[in-house]
């Protein structure tokens, strides 16, 4: 009997095992066939409008090369030629190179220096990233001197905030207090939950970190000449803050989202405006900057929408771009008719099993639990034991890989079953 | 009467086992004593902010302790060679196993033996990581790493438990499967590369996994009893 | 020339099971890293993967690494083990043959063995990655894991003299020793950049070859 | 038998050695060695200066305690260093608002500032694959785009392979090997190089060496081959190519001497003396500064926008060798083996004699003691030779020869 519920814990290993190793032998060995093609969404500011490119891979599998087409929202296409001229913020170098820039751009005086200057590109996730609670404090003033370059680093515990000396490991008491007095001064509510900076030194440095404490409020927390510099923040809604993100340009200064979706800019003066993304969409999105728009894009299933905002964050235009589905080939298929499902783990969400829609593996699995009742009853087990129902279930479920988890781990038969079977039946 | 067994029963476990496991014992500490004298080096060079800030944001993370990583398994792989390759070959276990009732008690015997060696050399490590860890990194960073650490350490207990399920199983193909089975799954707990702190969600399943393949033994050695093919 | 057979069909029964699982192995795996190279080459396009290749010098083939020092362990292992716990190899220096002659059959045996368990495979691993890259990568790739195919080799030879160590004490510090030399073989190094150090590995490798003679000796002489 | 036993246990003694000299000076280094002081020395294209900078920083307390002096001993303050360096601390300086307006004349902006280039020159080129990418040199495009072959040249010529199917594009090997050998060249070729990379801003193709040492130029325009013949009257060891400036590269000779391949192919020496052949180098538009850092000092050369030499000053190094760790380890080991990182060159370096001499003799006593308590006779060959590793190769060879014990 024990050996038996043991065995079922075998099986389970192997149908682990399996179903870790098998898909991704089968897909490898049987890699997709054919490339899709690229698309590329630009909002044109000549003539208010997108345009879109698509790099379509040839028919021919042995030539690598494809080409590149352009249309517009309506269908209307463009020559590769004329493209480069709507899209006069986004080709500056090449149009610079060819000396085919222009001195104006909608009645604004430009020159390629200024327009590359003003292009900047930035992620925004909507969803917080690694946070140890150990961060390092710079100095405002780092650029006067270098002893104002810190040598311990901090964290914000119940007790309040406590700087670490690295090379002792200690805390330095005096720092800590003075910082904690003027938190508590600010009225800081011990720990902080989370706190965020710029992977950027300077904008680091000019800014310190925005922390949120213990009743969800927003402060920031810098240090100018070693004197603690600490303010409360106006949050943009009344909802908990999910995300920060600084801003690469000077009108940005963060980027938020709150717990419901919706996402702000903070400017400089410290005052929200909210974008007018859908409510739909709390994906995390990338946003782009040129000279006249700021623009954001958020990726989703086979598609990825655009949002054309002007400098001051009022919604110009949006359009939505759908990507193909990879074309499934024969062994994709027959990858999905083969495998119930796969299992794998990632380094932060953990095991997962992937499975296959039911319609696709549900006949292999069938077919696969008859010819074992089949083998079962030929080979005189018993089918009302509840250990060869269960053999019958994990192939029914687990398919392949139940198969061959109950076969490489074999059911002993009980005295009587073994009795029966030998005696003749005829 | 049972106590005197078991005693008689570790103390045989203890005389096969003794030098391989103090070996990779030795083995395992002196890993750990070179992973922290090279981060010594290291803080002593470049300083102990710039070592302590590239280890926690680093892209790719810098893993100080990657090292470490085959050295839970080593030694699983140690004891459970020791213990049981020797009774498998000589076919001395079967003389012993003759008393079926016996049976899966003398093996829970052997299998446990074993696994309290493994916890012993595994809370060795982790006391030996920890006191070096904690006199020179902040608890913000001890915590994720030994988070990262336990999959390899669980991994010993995998380990240990196929291999006593595999030198048991008489059939040599079925040997060769289980072998197959045992590395998958083992692939799944040696993770690294990855931040610190990462694989924190898998722990509770790998957890399962390690309880539930303790008594993978009994299996084999119930087919080996009765001799089966 | 009767005793020669005998002895080699000795070895060859305690071999035989290993060297066919170290043979599908080494098979296994190099078909494997071609399956997988042949995938990505695929996915990607020729022109992009072969230019990611040679800009990051990718090691498509890092899996086959421990292989052979999996096999040597294997053959090694099987060959040497019994011959220790069963004190076999003391009945064996009784037949009518010199006792170095004896070894000296035993190891060449394995070397052979180990010869023609991962040779066969390289070959047809490089036989098929010749499809999808030209000779400029296939021999760097083949140079960076010569190495590990000497490393295989090495750890076979070392093995051998470690099994016929009558010593405990002594067995452990030649393992310790062992083990540094065999990290030569196992070193990260990218492609192409192990030429230098093949000279350097193919002389110790072929001292590991005559090691055996040493701690045979002490062993026919029963030192501890 | 017993003979070729002892024989090869010599071998294995020596083998010993070598694992011994690899292992025990790395792990005493790091068990042992200080932070040694950072000495930085840099040029100012202000004053004309060398501006060298020390740093008495102690890493266990982290206290900042740098001193800032020119070659003739004076001494600045921190702002004052950083002012006369404005290439380096532009960031500070811009915050600070002490940029200075011009330079030598010259208005002092972003087009100056983007003329700085900093890199590393190594007298050994790194592996490459002798397979390239030939990229299109005027394709009136900003970047290069990647061609859809690659090229190289065997004996039987150039060949442009094309990797999707992993055949010879006969066309256009033949047409550019007429061009090659119309040029003289000699296939096959001895090495090739160039900046495999679409990451460059112009495209200045490939020099090629020839079955003969000579050196060629392949590029091609408008899908036609460009080859020519560079007359030299150096051998080349190894070159590195440079991203579009007034240089199309670096060349070290044989003797590690450095020369430059300016654009209209003419090979200038640079009057620097080799040393170890490592250069840092920074150019701007004034000046090109070249650092060598050996065991014993740091080497500046500033050389002219014409690369002839404008100044040079030589300070003491200040490394691990010098340090008193180091010191001590000269007494302990005779020799250490390192290996290259990355590269696995074996590189024994030897210790002061006198230095190791007094531990090894210690040794040879003691082991010649232990052989003299097991009752074995001293004027025995093999136990001579015993003594003798030890005595040559000290604590390694003393533990090497405990390791495996000799019979009687």
């Amino acid at each position: 009997m024990l050996t038996k519920i043991i065995r079922i814990i075998a099986v389970l290993f192997a149908v682990i095992a399996a179903a870790t190793v098998l898909p991704q032998l089968y897909y490898t060995t049987f890699p997709p066939e054919g490339r899709s093609s690229h698309k590329n969404i630009c909002y044109s500011e000549i003539l208010g409008d997108f345009i879109i490119s698509e790099y379509i891979y040839s028919t021919d599998k042995k030539q690598a090369t494809g080409q590149t087409v352009c249309y517009d929202r309506h269908g209307k296409s463009y020559s590769r030629d004329s493209v480069a001229r709507l899209l006069l913020l986004d080709n500056v170098s090449q149009l610079a190179y060819e000396g085919r820039f222009p001195d104006t751009i909608c009645g604004i005086a430009v020159t390629p220096e200024l327009v590359s200057s003003e292009a900047f590109s930035q992620y925004h996730s909507a969803q917080p990233g690694l946070y140890y609670g150990l961060c390092e404090l710079r100095d405002q003033k780092s650029y006067t001197t270098r002893t104002l370059e810190p040598r311990d680093l901090f964290r914000i515990t119940p007790e309040g905030i406590q700087f670490i000396v690295c090379a002792t490991n200690q805390i330095d008491e005096e720092k800590s207090r003075l910082f904690t007095n003027c938190l508590t001064a600010a009225d800081f509510r011990f720990p902080a939950l989370r706190m965020w900076t710029s992977p950027d030194k300077n904008i680091s440095e000019a800014i310190g970190y925005y922390v949120i404490d213990s009743k969800n409020e927003l402060y920031c927390l810098s240090m100018n000449q070693s004197v603690p510099a600490v303010q409360k923040l106006e949050k943009p809604d009344s909802r908990n803050i999910r995300n920060i993100t600084f801003g690469k340009s000077p009108d940005i200064r963060a980027i938020l989202n709150t717990e419901n979706g919706n996402m702000y800019i903070q400017h400089p003066d410290q005052s929200y405006t909210r974008l007018e993304l859908p409510d739909s969409l709390r994906k995390s999105g990338r946003l782009t900057g040129n000279l006249f728009y700021r623009i954001f894009t958020l990726p989703a299933q086979n598609q990825q929408t655009t949002f054309v905002f002007d400098r001051n964050f009022r919604l110009v235009d949006s359009c939505t771009l759908y990507f193909q589905p990879q074309p499934q080939n024969t062994a994709g298929i027959f990858g999905e008719f083969l495998f119930p499902f796969h299992i794998g783990q990632t380094a932060w969400e953990g095991f997962y099993a992937d499975w296959s829609p039911v319609k696709r593996f549900l006949w292999l699995n069938l077919a696969l639990a008859g010819i074992t009742l089949f083998y079962k009853r030929r080979n005189g087990y018993r089918l009302s034991n509840p250990f060869v129902i269960t053999d019958i279930l994990f192939v029914t479920i687990f398919g392949i890989y139940g198969l061959m988890g109950i076969s490489a781990f074999p059911l002993k038969k009980s005295r009587e079953e073994i009795l029966n079977s030998q005696s003749p039946e005829l | 009467m049972m106590k005197r067994y078991f005693l008689h029963l570790f103390y045989k476990e203890w005389l096969k086992t003794r030098w391989a496991f103090l070996g990779t014992l030795l083995l395992g500490t002196a890993t750990i004593l070179y992973i922290f004298i090279a981060v010594e080096n290291k803080i002593t060079l470049t300083g102990a902010k710039t070592i302590l800030l590239r280890i926690l944001y680093d892209e790719p993370p810098v893993i100080y302790y990657a090292s470490f990583l085959y050295i839970p398994l080593l030694t699983a792989l140690a004891i459970g060679i020791a213990q049981y390759v020797p009774e498998v070959i000589q076919k001395r276990i079967r003389l012993t196993l003759h008393l079926p009732e016996k049976n899966n008690i003398l093996i829970s015997g052997m299998a446990g033996f074993g696994l309290i060696l493994l916890t012993l050399s595994n809370l060795l490590y982790i006391g030996l990581f920890l006191y070096y860890n904690i006199r020179l990194f902040p608890e913000e960073l001890t915590k994720p790493v030994m988070i990262s650490l336990t999959p390899w350490l669980l991994s010993s207990y995998i380990a240990y438990n196929f291999i006593a399920m595999i030198a048991m199983e008489p059939n040599k193909w079925r040997k060769v499967i289980y072998s197959v089975i045992a590395y998958y799954i083992l692939q799944l707990f040696l993770v690294g590369n990855e931040p610190h702190g990462a694989f924190r969600e898998s722990l509770p399943i790998m957890t399962l996994m390690v309880l539930l393949s303790s008594g993978l033994v009994l299996y084999s050695s119930q087919r080996f009893y009765k001799g089966e093919k | 020339m009767k005793t020669l057979k005998h002895l080699i069909y000795k070895e060859w029964l305690k071999t035989r099971w290993f060297a066919s699982i170290a043979l599908l192995l080494n098979l296994g795996v190099l078909i494997y890293i071609f399956i997988a190279l042949r995938s990505n080459f695929l996915s990607a396009g020729g022109t992009i993967y072969l230019s990611t290749l040679m800009t990051y010098k990718t090691q498509f083939f890092s899996l086959y690494r421990y292989i052979p020092l999996g096999i040597a362990l294997l053959i090694g292992l099987s060959q040497f083990v019994p011959e220790i716990t069963d004190k076999r190899i003391k009945l064996a220096l009784h037949l009518p043959l010199h006792n170095l002659q004896i070894i000296y059959i035993m190891v060449v045996y394995g070397f052979v063995l180990l010869f023609l368990t991962m040779i066969p495979g390289i070959l047809i691993f490089t036989g098929l990655i010749s499809v999808y890259l030209p000779a400029e990568i296939t021999i760097p790739v083949l140079q960076t894991m010569s190495p590990w195919l000497l490393g295989g080799f090495c750890a076979y030879f070392l093995i051998a003299t470690i099994a016929l160590e009558p010593a405990w004490k002594f067995r452990f510090l030649y393992i310790l020793i062992s083990y540094k030399v065999l990290t030569l073989f196992f070193m990260y190094l990218s492609i192409g950049n192990a030429v230098s150090l093949l000279p350097v590995l193919c002389l110790i490798t072929g001292l590991s070859g005559i090691a055996p003679v040493y701690t045979s000796y002490r062993f026919n002489k029963g030192q501890l | 038998m017993t003979l070729a036993a002892k024989i090869i246990r010599l071998f294995l003694v020596l083998l010993g050695v070598m694992v011994l000299a690899m292992t025990l000076p790395e792990l005493y280094r790091k068990n042992f060695e200080k932070r040694p002081g950072k000495k930085l020395i840099y040029y100012s294209e202000i004053s004309k200066n060398f501006m060298i900078s020390e740093d008495f920083s102690d890493t266990l307390t982290n206290e900042n305690h740098i001193i800032y002096y020119d070659q003739t001993g004076k001494r600045y303050t921190e702002r004052e260093y950083n002012r006369q360096l404005p290439f380096l601390y532009t960031r500070k300086l811009a915050l600070l608002g002490e940029l200075p307006d011009t330079i030598n004349g010259n208005k002092f902006d972003q087009q100056l500032i983007k003329t700085i280039k900093r890199g590393m020159l190594m007298p050994v080129s790194s592996f490459t694959f002798q397979l390239n990418p030939l990229f299109e040199s005027e394709s009136g495009k900003v970047r290069p785009e990647l061609p859809d072959d690659l090229f190289r040249i065997n004996h039987r010529g150039i060949e442009f392979l094309d990797p999707e199917t992993n055949k010879i594009l006969p066309e256009k090997s033949r047409s550019f090997n007429k061009t090659l050998k119309a040029a003289g060249f000699q296939s096959p070729a001895r090495n090739i190089y160039g900046i495999p990379s679409t990451l460059k801003s112009r495209d200045d193709g490939y020099f090629i060496i020839d079955q003969r040492g000579e050196l060629f130029h392949l590029k091609m325009i408008k899908g036609r081959p460009y080859c020519h013949h560079i007359p030299k009257n150096i051998s080349v060891s190894s070159m590195k190519c440079m991203v579009p400036g007034d240089l199309y590269a670096y060349i070290y000779d044989h003797q590690q001497q450095l020369y430059v391949l300016r654009t209209d192919y003419s090979i200038k020496k640079l009057p620097i003396r080799p040393g170890n052949g490592r250069f840092m180098y920074s150019s701007n538009c004034f000046y090109k500064s070249y650092k060598n850092t050996d065991n014993d000092s740091i080497r500046l050369y500033v050389l002219d926008a014409d690369y002839n030499l404008a100044d040079y000053h030589a300070i003491e190094a200040d490394n691990y060798s010098k340090s008193p760790v180091a010191q001590t380890e000269q007494y302990l080991f005779p020799l250490k083996i390192i290996l290259t990182p990355g590269y696995a060159h074996m590189i024994p370096l030897f210790n002061p004699f006198c230095r190791f001499i007094w531990l090894n003799m210690l040794l040879l006593i003691i082991l010649a003691a232990i052989k003299l308590q097991n009752h074995r006779k001293l004027y025995n060959p093999f136990n001579l030779l015993d003594l003798g590793i030890t005595g040559i190769f000290g604590i390694f060879g003393f533990i090497a020869v405990l390791i495996f014990p000799n019979r009687k």
